[in-house]
């Protein structure tokens, strides 16, 4: 077998071992923030958990988390509608700076 | 009076290149009838014609070469684009469901599968990982690596990635079907997935850019790029960059980055070179190159089947098939596989849960890999 | 402590600067109250009056030589703004009526003509060609020649193809109405094009780009630009890549483009070199651009006769006006010159079609131009 | 006379030569072209062959030719509203790809 | 097989780099959350973790190098967004009471007072210079300013100057009340403008930069990128270029400056330099920074007082404090004092006027500094 | 004192001698154009002179001023609707250039 060969398998072991190692730590960070960093504010999550049902009613409740996922990525394409380019460009200058002035109370709602 | 300027364009044009001009419009024919990922190949194919008409990235003073310069040796092209790209993925579905990242790990086989195949053909070491690398099915990843290990490869394995992308939903079916019992098709799976809030979506790409750019620091600026246009898209208080990000940035990156990449497809580096013959490592590379993406879709079958044999049949094997990335295609064509079966099956969040985590396994793996590769070169 | 830095505003300023400075904001008045090519005089004034003051394309570490390094001397805004302009051009009433092809190449004697008259004025052959190169009545073409024969020559040539261009619906009427008779005015023209099907126009650039390429390979950056962007725009299949070159690439370019022409009028360049003593080549400029305007309608008007003669009055001489290109001006002015001869005349497709030939035809003859005299020197 | 005047009457001579024998050849590949690539699917275009009518008619249909021009200009500018930017984004990332899986059956339909 | 490449990532991660990660984020969350100037303390938090993670602007290869290099060192970010800001400023409210201008003049007394304090605490000049920039209140003069005098500092400059801009409404409004009587605080103005014609708003941009350039020739760009964007506004007839500069332009420059800017943070140069220990100056810069706010405050307002003196009661101290620029926030912080304590006392227009005069001077304040500075170097 | 501290004190004295001089040149020149170019055709400026009016007459007339200085603004963010770019790229190419030969004769309204 060729040096470039053995070379190669080395690289696959090593390579896989180090993608899933990178994967489980990834796993196990998302495991941890989505645990750590609770929801504060109850905004309607269009993954919110669903009701435990049972046959058909599970089906109807994952039938609506796909409405709403593709509804996320709708709403997602349809935003930049309401607010055109320009009226964006002021509420950089005025709006953004103005709303601070005026929420600088109301600011940890950010949080 | 010296006219061999007027007479240039027709002594320096061989059939070789008459041929490349065939194979550009044939490009752009897949481009323009059947949407095999216009953007992209359609650019490259008319870069590709241009190439052979004297404007390669190769010749002195063609304005393809100024932007080939300024944005393919840069590296900067692939990176816009992901920052675009990482502005229009939602990983919600990930980030409610963490353990479908390992079907991501499980997606990037086809990438070390083929760089041993591609080294036991003889290729050596950095176009065999550059050739494996198709195997992330992920156009800017292939493009970056190929890049710094063999940049004289970029159009084959370019062409490959990007058209055999639009393929997926003709490969992989019928390997799903092969691979997968009737029963396993129709495995339902529990949808409890924990609430996401808005502090992780936007911790998220700030930590995957943290630990990715230590473990495989080569991937860093690629893992960078996209996480940052995920930043902007999640940060909801930029949405004007957010914007730009997934419009003018992207659009202007793609257009370039196809001529670019086209620009490189002169005839004797892709075809025929006159001292050296017929370049059949071209070929080699599309072969290789669908290789890498069965390998990919059989791995990820495979590991679906073990998490489903683990689980107690609690997971549906098809989502092994969107471990690949082919952000969203892979996603939603299992889903879709589970819907034939039983119209009542749905999957799509897991699919697209897989799905993401393949986007993020292969920007893992590329940079793994060319960092390994950089080290033993 | 010296304060040279704080003086050297003053120190350099001249009274050709302060002349320099009128000049440029005549160009924006013509830009703002008249209208003439405002995107691009107004830029160009600007520049001019910012060469003025110590910002010129020539001054170490200005940021408009930055600029003009990055776009002008690279060729790539005249490119860029093909692809914009391409993507605004719709080339099916010149396939629907290929004949009318010849009335744009007769309608670039023009540049020949001027050439003839600048040598025979005493200019170098670099500069007569770059003055020629006006009569391609094509801003882009112009540059881009202008750019490889004579840079110094940007300011004023760049001045003359856009002011003249906007002045069309001025210049021309008078010698159309002064070269044909009212009997030819009236003729009628039957309308029967050959249906054009989606393949026609997707090819059409691509086999312009290569038939060009090939015959003249100095055109074929600006071929290749501007059938790209025509590709994009007739490919369908490629929205956002279009929307792009006609919207962010174009604007952009134009911009800086502008900017950056202005950048190299320098008093001592356009008007008064110390050393030389008043540069009338400026002048001279000027005038023979105006000049190339004439001949170009002329040639196009003879030609036109030309084919109503040979075609028994068949053809109305009006259209041989819109082999000058001036894309879409021309065109319009001629079938309206017809409409007010007689209501119920309507040329306007066949106007449009020699209208978009004479655009080709420019890119052409500009090129050819470029070949020969690089040739020669 | 300089040289080089008689250099440019070679440029003129040449050059024009050129320009002609390029654009005749362009006339006889559109020609053919529009011979050889018929209209498939008959799309009502804007420059369908018009009928042969008489006097007013002719003008009348001329007329209609110029209108449907015009039109062709306003519908380019006019095409963009439909479908604003963001939509157009998903549409390259999701709608594109999609509408390849869902219509690789008729697909033909784009030759 | 050499693995160094592997472990690079983890070899050279210092504690200090883990420090900087934290400040990138918490850059980040006075984005996100406190919507600090977040178009640009966003990109720079994230530039600066990048910076951390081997991707800095001194890694030699580092894609933010290329950025750095391409926009920063050519001085063209900050010139491409002041371009944008240009088309977004309406100078109506100070052309129609030009006498406003003086409050602009007198709000730029914190730069040089902030300049006399670093210098007594023994910076060396050009770093004493740019750190009073951050008195101009307007991040890109201060990073045009610090890029030519000392870019080792740009980072905690402009972090300094964009996090205050957003303080503003907390900094300035105690220092209103602690300096003016509530009498002094009820004036009301009379408000009689001139009438502006177009001419003049559309002269006034190109006037403007003339004077500048040759008073304050190292001004001379700014002034001339910010008058051409409120040319392209002005103009009317060029609105296509007028929205590039909003919006393409704008963001694209925005977010790659940020970028760059933070790509400058290395622990080593914002924290600790393992040779020459921790990095106090970096505290340093941004406590002058902040007295730099409160000194072109407190100068304002006593400018105010004075005119308020001078014109026997006819002038409302309050629009002193807008003469500081960082435009349109403090003008609009005037007014809404003055309409706090009398519900019928509108000033908003006077404030603006001052408010847009503080933009103009502060540009020119800028370059003077840079001129004199540079001059004794 | 150091000689750092002493240049600062120059450049303190000559810099904000400078930035007034600048400026009190620029007041003049405002003065004087706002003076020279008068408003020929009198299009209603949200600036336009208020009448003279006491007590809460004035507050009246300033209220006035204020909304319309808040109007200039939501305009200028405002006006991108009525033209797409599309229709403005034409315009570019067709409708400004069109517009210019049909209104040669009316062109000095834009003076
Ligand atoms: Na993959
Ligand atoms: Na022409
Ligand atoms: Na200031």
């Amino acid at each position: 077998m060729s040096d470039t060969f053995i070379q190669s398998l080395q690289i696959t072991a090593l390579g896989m071992g180090l993608v899933f190692a990178a994967i489980i730590l990834l796993w196990g960070l998302m495991a941890a923030m989505t645990a750590l960093f609770r929801e504060r504010e109850s905004t309607p999550s269009p993954l919110a958990p669903l009701p435990k049902g049972e046959g058909e009613g599970k089906a109807r409740a994952a039938a609506i988390a796909v409405a709403a996922a593709l509804a996320v990525q709708r709403q997602s394409s349809a935003r930049p509608l309401p607010e055109p380019p320009m009226a964006i460009v002021s509420a950089w200058q005025l709006g953004m700076r103005t709303r601070q002035m005026s929420q600088k109370g109301s600011m940890d709602k950010h949080r | 009076m010296d006219l061999t300027d007027l007479l240039a364009g027709f002594a320096d044009f061989t059939w070789a290149n008459a041929l490349m001009l065939v194979i550009g419009g044939a490009l752009i024919y897949l481009a323009v009838a059947k949407e095999y990922e216009p953007v992209l190949l359609l650019p490259i194919g008319f870069g590709c014609i241009l190439a052979n008409l004297g404007m390669s990235a190769y010749d002195e003073g063609s304005f393809l070469r100024v932007i080939y310069e300024a944005g393919i040796e840069t590296e900067l092209f692939p990176l816009l684009i992901f920052i675009g790209v990482g502005a229009m993925i939602d990983f919600r579905p990930l980030l409610a469901q963490p353990r479908m990242a390992l079907l991501g790990a499980a997606g990037q086989f086809g990438i070390f599968g083929t760089l041993l195949l591609a080294s036991a053909l003889g290729f050596p070491l950095n176009e065999a990982a550059s050739i494996g690398v198709i195997g992330a099915i992920d156009g800017p990843t292939a493009i970056f690596v190929t890049t710094k290990l063999a940049p004289h490869l970029l159009g084959p394995i370019a062409v490959a990635a990007y058209s055999y992308m639009s393929l997926i939903p003709i490969i992989q079916p019928p390997i799903m079907r092969l691979m997968t019992t009737r029963r396993e098709r129709l495995i339902r799976m529990d949808y409890a997935p924990r609430p996401v809030s808005r502090l992780t979506v936007v911790a998220f790409p700030i930590v995957v850019t943290v630990i990715v750019s230590l473990i495989a620091p080569s991937a860093a600026p690629l893992i960078a790029a996209l996480m940052l246009g995920n930043l902007l898209r999640e940060a909801l208080v930029v949405d004007r960059l957010s914007k730009a990000a997934q419009n003018e940035i992207i659009n202007i990156a793609t257009l370039f980055l196809g001529l670019a990449i086209g620009a490189t497809m002169t005839a004797e580096r892709f075809l025929y070179d006159p001292t050296t013959g017929i370049q059949w490592q071209t070929l080699m590379v599309l072969g290789l190159g669908l290789l890498a993406f069965i390998v990919d879709t059989v791995a990820g079958l495979l590991f679906g089947k073990l998490m489903a044999f683990a689980t107690g049949g609690k997971v549906n094997p098809l989502i092994g098939a969107c471990g690949i990335s082919a952000f969203p295609m892979a996603g939603r064509l299992s889903a879709k596989m589970a819907l034939e079966e039983d119209p009542d099956n749905f999957i799509l969040m897991h699919a697209m849960g897989a799905n993401t985590a393949g986007q993020l396994a292969s920007v893992i793996a590329g940079g793994v890999l060319l960092a390994i590769v950089s080290g033993m070169l």
